[in-house]
């Protein structure tokens, strides 16, 4: 349910915020559609920042409507390709700090004065990132199936002709089990391991480096796990170096390592705890 | 996936469209700066059940080291105080015992 | 209404370790022993209807943590 | 919130309660079994304590096999998938 406070605008209105940067070209991102259509991207000066904005009509874009739109794929998809492009496009001309996905007010001046408030922390958001950029790194392992040594899986015994095992069997049992188990754990500690290598890696020659939720399997390619989920801030005048030190990982580790970017920085502009 | 080819300068950005969405939501839905909107996004929103739990969970060890052992002193869960207090309940029978042995030999000794 | 405003932000990943599943964890959990003791409070719409306040060991059986009685004894 | 209607059909809702009992199940059978190997490491059972042990799980697991073919439950229907805990069971 929408808060509609009093300075809702009179014209059903809502602003859409893409992104805060110092000063960005219009012809950079004026000729692109947005989140909407018959309204055009413009410039919204806030103090010494300015703000990439977008008028929209406020019915569109309220609680419910995002949540059924965040639950079908094809439309989430849309928005958020819009909105990448636009921030994209800003980044290009200028240091830009991306906004999260979805971010509205009431009005010009209902936005105006929240992003004031958040002066401060956009500056520093935009010093952070001048001159860097985002690098993904996914790393994966190939799951191999842990093979049953000797009998494959028991087969179970017509109920009738159950007879008590031979003694010894429920030791071997036990003892193929152990094993299994082993092995899995032992699967599990170098996969670990792995993602701690390749991480490590990374963060000498990032300025930073976040770990992203790791993909659930059916995201990911059959008999492949995901290890590492990983973003790095990286300087500009460092990215050549990103190439060879994949290569060489790939190399040592044999694993599968899936490098993507430049990006904008989207995920360093938060707190700096 | 576009592969990582450092041929191009080193700032273009990959044009929205042949990158693969999970990165870009991975980026897009992140907290980011946090500002607050107008439009709070609610995705659950269940008042009608609340569970108020307080609960004190800890590994053995640091349970003992809070001081809390009644797993251990209490003689119907444990087998070490079950002893213990066994032997408690003995010493005082014998003890007893001893009290009314002496109690007859006065007795007798007065006869 | 008056809503209060929330910022945007998604949960932070759970780093939980990858991929480790639950019926481990629990397996786990047992060999480190725990103990756990507290109250749960379940009310509808505010009303308290139930409350279990419990004491609760849930450990392996070791020399560290004994069964109560011998090995073999009743459940 | 958006509230959608939630049509059940009979046996499908038979399978899945089925599944889910059989479930509990193979979670408390692979519990036991691991604490079963991790007893059994400590050393202190005789062979034949760990003999039995073995054989009694065993044929639980062959029980568990029984049951799910009986019902047309696949293994890994038995695998829940707690979103970002990962999996109940593991998968392979």
């Amino acid at each position: 349910m929408t808060e509609w406070g009093l300075e809702q605008a009179s014209d059903g209105s809502a602003l859409y915020v893409f992104a805060v940067c110092k000063d960005p070209e219009p012809a950079a991102f004026a000729g692109l559609p947005g989140v909407t259509t018959g309204e055009r991207l413009h410039r919204l000066r806030f103090g010494e920042l300015t703000a990439i904005v977008q008028s929209v009509r406020a019915a569109d874009f309220t609680d419910e409507v995002w949540q059924v739109r965040m639950s079908d794929r094809d439309e989430l998809g849309r928005y958020a390709r819009a909105h990448h492009e636009v921030v994209s496009a800003a980044a290009a001309s200028c240091p830009t700090v991306p906004l999260p996905l979805a971010t509205l007010y009431h009005g010009e001046k209902r936005a105006r004065q929240a992003l004031l408030d958040e002066t401060e922390r956009f500056r520093a958001a935009l010093e952070r990132t001048a001159d860097h950029s985002e690098w993904g790194v996914k790393v994966y392992a190939a799951e191999s199936p842990v093979p049953e040594p000797g009998s494959d899986p028991i087969p179970p015994p017509a109920p009738a002709v159950r007879s008590r095992p031979a003694p010894g069997a429920g030791l071997a049992y036990l003892e193929r089990k152990r094993g299994v188990q082993a092995r899995r754990e032992r699967r599990h500690e170098d996969a670990l391991r792995l993602a701690e290598t390749v991480d490590a890696a990374f963060q000498d020659v990032a300025a930073a480096g976040r770990r992203l939720r790791l993909h659930s399997p059916e995201l990911v390619e059959k008999g492949h796990v995901q290890v590492l989920n990983a973003t790095y801030l990286v300087a500009k005048h460092r990215a050549a170096e990103l190439g060879a030190l994949t290569g060489a990982l790939r190399a040592t580790t044999g694993a599968r390592i899936d490098i993507s970017g430049p990006w904008v920085p989207y995920s360093f502009v938060g707190e700096v705890q | 996936m576009t592969d990582l080819d450092l041929g191009r300068d080193a700032y273009p950005v990959p044009g929205p469209q042949n990158t693969n969405l999970a990165d870009i939501l991975e980026r897009v839905l992140d907290k980011g700066i946090v500002i607050a909107g107008d439009i709070k996004i609610d995705l659950l929103d269940i008042e009608l059940l609340t569970i108020r739990l307080r609960l004190f969970v800890a590994s053995v060890d640091t349970a003992k080291k809070a001081g809390i052992d009644w797993w251990e002193t209490d003689p119907a869960l444990s087998s070490r105080a079950a002893r213990n207090s066994l032997q408690d309940e003995n010493r005082e029978l014998r003890e007893r015992l001893e009290a009314l042995e002496s109690k007859t030999d006065e007795a007798s000794d007065r006869r | 209404m008056e809503r209060g405003v929330v910022p945007w932000d998604s949960p932070e990943p759970l780093s939980g370790p990858l991929g480790v599943p639950l019926v481990d964890l629990l397996d786990r959990v047992l060999a480190t022993g725990v103990v756990i003791s507290g109250d749960l409070v379940i009310a509808i719409a505010d009303v308290p209807l139930v409350r279990l306040s419990l004491h609760a060991l849930l450990s392996s059986v070791s020399e560290r943590v004994p069964a109560p009685w011998a090995d073999g004894g009743p459940l | 919130m958006t509230t959608s209607r939630l049509d059940v059909d009979s046996d499908q809702l038979g399978r899945d309660l089925v599944a889910l009992v059989l479930t509990v199940v193979e979670l408390l059978r692979q519990l036991m079994e691991r604490q079963a190997i991790r007893r059994i490491d400590q050393g202190d059972l005789t062979d034949s304590q760990v003999d039995e042990i073995g054989t009694t799980l065993m044929l639980l697991d062959q029980r568990m096999a029984e049951l799910c073919d009986q019902h047309g439950v696949r293994p890994e229907d038995l695998n829940l998938d707690l979103g970002p805990l990962g999996t109940l069971l593991p998968r392979d």
